[in-house]
């Protein structure tokens, strides 16, 4: 008696055979598109289309370098994933507007193609791609990326001739008074298009944790060490702006939410990010309070992702039932 | 739902909540696979050494005798699951890719049992729960011994091991496993509804076997009418009925041990080694019938279920009945299947065949349609943490993934690999749809050495 | 390969250490008495060189290298610097300190009577390429010339006031001008007195 | 690979590329990174090391007669310290700028692992006229490979070569390319492209 | 109190400002070497912290006392010889070849010291210690303290001499513990084949290079802030007026 033929389909694969289905990479990136909504609506409404024109620039830019990499490769070409437009969105909304635009353009090349690329692309880059290429245009160009940069003085757009809160914190000779912090919350205020507004960053952010797209534990860490430490300078008279102020100027809540939150570049356990979000809480402020920069979140970011491999080897958990003892 | 249920019930950390599917098969009351005209029994179908052969070919046997005989301490005899004539021993390849010595018994015509006579058989008689106290821990191991009885929850482990006392570490609780956890499966929810009876007088056996002062049967919330008729067939007794939040991996024994009595299993060691015995509902049931009737382990309820078969169903089935005849009497695939899993989604193996026999560890036999299976296809990890966040071991599943993957033998101590029990959570929430698990189980290779 | 006995081969060995040890003192010692006296001079002229740019009217050539023990109570070098006709043109302070990036080394230059600022040159700086090594320029330089040096120098971002000593600071490199500005008013500060007894 | 020691022709040309000091031995890599912002100092450099590297070699070749290995290295350190300081008062009487701007990496040439293990792998081992034209080799070598970075830094990084504008003057210098990243980053790059010509060389050959 | 605060700043500029393997490209081969595991990476540093605290102790005193312009042990001996009074002696041009030895014999000896008395301690990083006698950091230590101390107006004490040197030692090993972290989870990434290797290495120096300019300047402000907190309390009292008010 033949047996009748299976069906052409039957496969064998390793369990488990159920996969939940709204978990995938792709998904993730288009969370951190939708969080980054409010984010980017206060940018226009505060910048009018300068916001979106650097933006668009860096995902363009992004997203062609990404596809040249892995052309180059002989890998698939991966840009469905998405990952290379949130680099391109999270560096474009964290490059002063008024940058020229080739600022943007290698930005973006080298946010992917050395912060990325060289390490193997999608999920092996030790170094946020994003915080690179800003890094590395920041520290190439000086002078269209410093303080200054921001001021545009004959600007018809009035926020756009007022220095930056940082820079005013920075040289402040007395403490701000409180009368200030509303503009500062809702985004009132001369900076990068990302970072302006508390408020918009907050609800993004939130949604972000909701959806598990972000570890809840960094901008927890980042916020509370943040603010400790800023708390503690302000005591000491150190810093002009009171602790609360530190935390809704600058990049900080841009950093805490969508910045030192990427999944690659962060540790995989949770007290591991609590610890990474102490760590990048407390050098950009650090950072901020003493080095010669406005703003330290891209370099604290990227001096915590270098101790991500430590960080993750510290918080090995012990397993259920403690480790195996050695025969 | 158990948010709004007004009691919050125990379970353990971590862990993954899969779709259920059960619906396909729970309300299937089990029915009795007609004989087939040939089983092949495999000589090796528990933990531990293969059996020998007691039987020539042309032989003919009767339903219950023994074919082949444990030769080590740690190994179960098997016994003809129909009245026959044996064949010429051949070759059985298991679910898990074993190739195993077999002895094919091409069934007779008139067979002692058959239909409800045959479940009248295996679940039927009379268990009373108040008069066991005479037997001997001896006599039960013996008999669980000698009815070849192994568990049925899916290890196979020699039952009569389990239930051997022992001086440093006294047992203090007896837990009957009537989680049941995997998707889709309905077996042990069935037999829970409608053998209350032996199951609990397997428990109690088991009690006296191990010198245990509690027996507690852990089952989870979504089996209301298990629940139902065990809390009935209990009264009277000191068995308690403990009901558990749902949540895959709760059948798994250190997660039931932990959501049921707290206590952690250290790693390399046993529930034994904290004063536990963990069986499955099933083999607390085969237990009391060979203890109580004299009857080896011959049958088993085996769940067929899937979106890939047209007809889902519970089916009492003797050992060594081939997969194909199951699925016929589901009736057959259906054109959209695409895989073949002995037991669950979540742990069961896929085969590339239906001639595979049933042996007793098959929970189930899951045929798995096209829309079921999700095949997006492998990316690169991308270091989320999720496996981290469900792995009811906490491990670091990436690590290990990793580790595997780069031949990283220290790395994969060091994160404590052999402590993992491939339950599957971490790949179940992976976005880049890795391959933990089987990663996993190279890497516990490598480790080891 | 040697087949020497071994104590031969040591008695070899401890010849053949100190021969190249003589012979390597020799020549360095040859290397110094040559080259000593041209890099010492090297290391003046590159002072000397610049007195001319920071005070008015001075000689290199007429110039005296003096060192007294200022406030902080280190020694320190200066040089009293004299017009081709012999008159005292001014004071030339070595000062240092740190920049934004790294230490910045200068010459002050200051008039007689030590009141005002005749000049400053940046002789050592690692500050950005862009950015803040526009200290080293010559727009930045004037703008210390005839600042008071009686009381502290201040950096101001716009619109510096005549008459309040206050710096212009290069855009985009406060810092930097500020740590000038700092080195320059520390060292001034340090020696006021001691060169007020000279 | 033949196993007769090398001859003075092969030596040099070794040195040069197929052995290349810096792109295929990982061998002085101090210098190499904090040299090369421009092509000046980085060739400077160059200079001093080959002068000490030429003369410790000839001078370690026409001794290796009488060295017993436990004094080897002693001497070969004696011997470098000494041209060293040579090339580093040379430096100072006459160039004093450059010197100056090199500032401890002139003296640092005593521990960089090139020149010790030339004297150990060649000098002491072959004749004067081998060890000077392996010597000449290296030097070539580790100049290409300083020249060629320091060109790549001081190009982006500041527009010009040899202190001499190429780039249009609107164009805007990479400033981090002359900081101590730019040279991480220049030296990471070049490497990975040298292995890569060499890699499809391979594969052309084969 | 102004002793501390300047020790302070020289300690925080030779461990992360200007990190000497990141700023000043010394060390870079056992950086590049040494740092394939963690602990070993490790044990290299606090090797090379050890032995650099030894080495600049060591030629600080020679330095001081016999190497550098004006130094008063050649002097003392040349008036003793009967030499003039007026002319100094100078005996720098043989810095260098002295550095070198004591170097040498700062290795041997700490390794025979730590041998005998903290077999421990020799264990866990003895076997580093022979790999560092050519290690140009600790040259280089001894070449700064040098530099210091031939500049009169500077004219370091063995204070600030051991301050930059342990400094120095924490931010090589911070730097070579961070690297190490990094490189063994490069064994497990996809890097492009040309880069594998020193490749990858030293662009992975260079992203690490960027991320500690973010200090820059804060060894200064440190200094500063601490110098106003303790001198008269009045916080932020800074000679610059702001015309912008916010
Ligand atoms: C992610 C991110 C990182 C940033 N990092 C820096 C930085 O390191 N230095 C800096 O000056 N500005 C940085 N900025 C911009 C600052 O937040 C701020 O807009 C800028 O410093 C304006 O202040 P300023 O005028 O004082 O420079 C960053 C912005 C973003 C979004
Ligand atoms: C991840 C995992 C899930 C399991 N799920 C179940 C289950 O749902 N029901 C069950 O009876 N046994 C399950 N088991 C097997 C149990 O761990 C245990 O072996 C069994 O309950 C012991 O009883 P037995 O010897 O009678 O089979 C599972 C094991 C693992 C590792
Ligand atoms: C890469 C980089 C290098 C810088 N280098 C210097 C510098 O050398 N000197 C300096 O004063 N400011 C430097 N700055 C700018 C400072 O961070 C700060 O923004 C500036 O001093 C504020 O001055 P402003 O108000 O005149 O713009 C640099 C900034 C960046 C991003
Ligand atoms: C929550 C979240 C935050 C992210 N943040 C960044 C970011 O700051 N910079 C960036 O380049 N990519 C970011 N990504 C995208 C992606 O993870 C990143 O490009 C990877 O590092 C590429 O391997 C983020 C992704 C997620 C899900
Ligand atoms: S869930 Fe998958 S992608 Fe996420 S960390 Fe684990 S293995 Fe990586
Ligand atoms: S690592 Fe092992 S125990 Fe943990 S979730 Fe994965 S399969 Fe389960
Ligand atoms: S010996 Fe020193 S200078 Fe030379 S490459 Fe190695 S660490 Fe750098
Ligand atoms: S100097 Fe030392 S550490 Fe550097 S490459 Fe040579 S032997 Fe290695
Ligand atoms: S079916 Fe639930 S754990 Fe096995």
């Amino acid at each position: 008696m033949p047996a009748p033929p299976l069906p052409p389909l039957i496969e064998v694969a390793p369990s488990p055979h159920l996969a939940e289905p709204s978990s995938t990479t792709r998904r993730m990136m288009i969370d951190v598109m939708i969080a980054m909504l409010p984010v980017l609506v206060m940018a226009v409404l505060v910048f009018h289309w300068y916001a979106v024109l650097q933006m668009g620039l860096c995902v363009l830019c992004c997203l062609a370098t990404e596809a040249v990499c892995c052309w180059a490769r002989g890998k698939p070409i991966p840009l469905g994933d998405y990952s290379a437009a949130v680099t391109g969105v999270i560096l474009g909304l964290s490059l002063p507007w008024a940058a020229p635009w080739y600022i943007g353009a290698l930005a973006s090349v080298v946010a992917i193609g050395l912060g990325k690329a060289v390490f193997g692309g999608l999920g092996y880059n030790i170094f946020n791609p994003a915080m690179v290429g800003r890094a590395f245009v920041m520290l190439s160009f000086a002078r269209e990326l410093g303080a200054s940069a921001y001021v545009v003085l004959h600007s018809n757009l009035e926020i756009l001739t007022q220095p930056t809160p940082l820079t005013i914190a920075k040289e402040a000779t007395r403490a701000i008074g409180a009368e200030s912090f509303w503009p500062l919350f809702v985004g009132q205020v001369n900076g990068s298009p990302g970072e302006t507004s508390a408020v918009a960053l907050l609800v993004g952010g939130l949604y972000l944790c909701v959806r598990r797209s972000a570890a809840w534990g960094i901008p927890a860490g980042m916020l509370l060490s943040g603010f400790i430490c800023a708390e503690l300078l302000y005591a000491a008279g150190l810093t002009a702006f009171p602790p609360l102020y530190h935390l809704v100027t600058g990049s900080f809540l841009f950093g805490a939410f969508f910045i030192a939150t990427d999944p690659v570049t962060s540790p995989v356990i949770h007290r591991g990010h609590f610890l990474f979000g102490t760590g990048v809480g407390v050098l950009s402020i650090l950072i901020r309070v003493f080095s010669g920069y406005p703003e330290g979140v891209m370099f604290a970011v990227l001096l915590m992702n270098a101790a991500v491999p430590l960080i993750n080897r510290w918080t090995i958990p012990r397993p259920v039932g403690g480790a195996l003892a050695e025969t | 739902m158990s948010v709004f249920s007004p009691v919050v019930h125990r379970t353990f950390a971590r862990g993954v909540h899969p779709p259920e599917r059960k619906g396909l098969a729970e309300n299937c009351p089990i029915e009795v696979l007609p004989c087939p005209s040939k089983v092949v029994i495999p000589l090796l179908q528990h933990l531990g050494a293969v059996c020998l052969a007691t039987v020539k070919p042309r032989q003919e046997v009767e339903m219950g005798d023994v074919v082949g005989e444990a030769t080590a301490p740690v190994s179960a005899p098997v016994h003809a699951s129909v009245r026959g004539k044996v064949g010429r021993a051949t070759m059985a390849t298991l679910p898990n890719g074993r190739h195993v010595p077999a002895i094919p018994i091409d069934a007779a015509e008139e067979q002692p049992f058959a239909g409800d006579a045959l479940f009248e058989e295996i679940y039927g008689g009379d268990y009373p729960l108040d008069g066991l106290g005479h037997y001997l821990p001896q006599t039960i191991r013996q008999a669980a011994r000698e009815a070849g009885l192994v568990g049925l929850g899916g290890a196979a482990f020699p039952t009569h091991i389990k239930l051997a006392p022992r001086e440093q570490t006294p047992i203090d609780t007896l837990l009957l496993n009537g989680c049941e956890c995997e998707p889709y499966l309905t077996g042990d929810d069935q037999l829970m509804q409608v053998a209350p009876r032996p199951i609990l007088a397997g428990g109690l056996l088991g009690q006296l076997a191990t010198g245990a002062q509690r027996v507690v049967v852990g089952i989870e919330a979504n089996k209301p009418r298990a629940i139902r008729s065990l809390r009935q067939a209990a009264e009277g007794t000191d068995i308690e009925i403990c009901v558990l939040r749902p949540k895959y991996p709760q059948g798994g024994e250190k997660q039931l041990i932990a959501a049921m009595l707290h206590r952690e299993i250290p790693n390399g060691k046993l529930p034994l080694d904290v004063g536990v015995v963990v069986l499955n509902v099933g083999t607390a049931a085969a237990l009391a019938r060979a203890v109580v009737r004299g009857r080896p382990l011959t049958h088993r309820v085996v769940t067929v279920s899937g979106g890939g078969i047209r007809r889902p169903a519970n089916v009492l089935a003797p050992i060594g009945a081939s997969y194909r005849q199951l699925v016929e009497h589901c009736g057959g695939l259906r054109d959209n299947a695409v895989r073949i899993i002995a037991g669950g989604p979540m742990m069961g193996f896929t085969l590339g065949t239906l001639d595979a026999p049933v042996t007793k560890g098959t929970s189930g036999i899951t045929i798995l349609s096209e829309r079921e299976v999700r095949r997006a296809g492998e990316t690169p990890c991308v270091r989320c943490g999720r496996c981290v966040e469900v792995c009811p071991m906490r491990l670091v599943p990436t690590k290990l993934g990793l580790a595997a993957r780069a031949g990283n033998a220290e790395l994969a101590r060091r994160h404590h690999i052999a402590a993992c029990v491939e339950c599957g959570c971490c790949a179940y929430v992976c976005p880049a749809q890795l391959p933990l698990v089987q990663l996993i189980r190279v890497g516990k290779v490598l480790a080891r050495k | 390969m040697e087949t020497k006995a071994p104590g031969g081969g040591y008695l070899r060995q401890a010849w053949l250490v100190i021969f190249l040890g003589l012979l390597y003192g020799g020549a360095l010692a040859g290397v110094q008495t040559s080259l000593g006296p041209r890099i010492e001079q090297n290391r003046r002229a590159e002072t000397y060189r610049v007195i001319p740019q920071i005070v008015p009217g001075a000689d290199a050539a007429q110039t005296t290298e003096l060192t007294i023990t200022g406030r902080d109570g280190k020694p320190s070098r200066v040089y009293r610097v004299h017009t081709a006709g012999g008159q005292l043109a001014g004071w030339v302070l070595p000062a240092g300190g740190l920049g934004f990036a790294d230490r910045i080394d200068l010459l002050v230059g200051l008039d007689p009577e030590l009141h005002a600022i005749t000049g400053i040159y940046v002789l050592d700086q690692k500050e950005t390429p862009g950015l803040g090594n526009f200290i080293s320029s010559e727009s930045f330089r004037e703008r210390f010339a005839g600042m008071s040096a009686g009381e502290p120098l201040m950096v101001v971002k716009e619109n510096p006031t005549a008459g309040r000593n206050e710096i212009l600071a290069l855009s985009g490199a406060t810092i930097s001008s500020e740590s000038v500005a700092n080195i320059v008013n520390t060292a001034i500060d340090n020696l006021r007195e001691p060169l007020r007894g000279l | 690979m033949s196993n007769h020691d090398p001859t003075a022709l092969e030596r040099l040309i070794n040195g040069i590329l197929p052995e290349n000091p810096v792109y295929r031995q990982l061998l002085g890599m101090c210098p190499t990174l904090a040299v090369t912002g421009a092509v000046k100092p980085a060739m400077t450099m160059a200079l001093a090391t080959a002068f000490v590297l030429i003369s410790a070699n000839c001078m370690v070749s026409l001794i290796r007669g009488l060295l017993r290995p436990h004094l080897r290295i002693l001497v070969f350190t004696l011997t470098i310290a000494t041209f060293v300081t040579i090339a580093d008062r040379v430096l100072a009487a006459y160039l004093y700028e450059m010197s100056k701007q090199l500032g401890p990496y002139v003296p640092l040439i005593i521990v960089n692992c090139l020149i010790i293990s030339r004297c150990e792998i060649c000098a002491s081992k072959q004749s004067l006229p081998v060890a000077l034209a392996d010597a000449v080799g290296v030097s070539l070598g580790f100049a290409l490979a300083l020249g060629s970075i320091a060109t790549v830094r001081e190009v982006l990084g500041s527009g010009t070569w040899f202190g001499l504008a190429v780039l249009p003057s609107n164009w805007p210098n990479w400033g981090i390319m002359v900081l101590p990243p730019g040279a991480f980053l220049t030296l990471g790059i070049l490497l990975g492209l040298v292995e890569w010509l060499a890699d499809r060389r391979r594969k052309h050959v084969t | 109190m102004d002793t501390l605060i300047s020790l302070l700043q020289i300690g925080i500029g030779a461990a992360i400002i200007n990190n000497f393997v990141l700023h000043y490209f010394v060390g870079i081969c056992p950086f590049l070497g040494v740092s394939r595991k963690v602990e070993t990476a490790f044990g290299m540093g606090c090797a090379v912290t050890f032995v650099i605290s030894i080495a600049a102790l060591l030629s600080w005193t020679f330095t001081y006392f016999i190497l550098r312009p004006g130094a008063p042990l050649p002097g003392w001996v040349w008036r003793v010889a009967g030499g003039d009074p007026a002319t100094s002696v100078d005996l720098s041009v043989l810095s260098y070849i002295m550095y070198i030895f004591v170097i040498a014999a700062s290795v041997q000896f700490v390794e025979m010291y730590v041998r005998k008395f903290f077999p421990p301690l020799y264990k866990s990083f003895g076997v580093y210690l022979p790999l560092i006698t050519t290690n140009c950091a600790i040259l280089f230590a001894c070449l700064e303290i040098m530099k210091n101390l031939q500049d009169p107006t500077r004219l370091w004490g063995l204070h600030e001499a051991l301050t930059l040197a342990l400094g120095g030692g924490v931010g090589f090993t911070l730097a070579i513990t961070l690297m190490a972290g990094i490189r063994e989870e490069l064994d497990m990434c996809d890097v492009p084949k040309p880069l594998r290797g020193p490749g990858i290495s030293l662009l992975t120096a260079g992203i690490l290079a960027m991320a500690f300019m973010g200090f820059a300047g804060v060894d200064k402000s440190v200094a500063d802030a601490l110098k106003r907190l303790t001198e008269n309390g009045t916080p932020r009292v800074e000679h610059r007026t702001l015309n912008t008010e916010y």
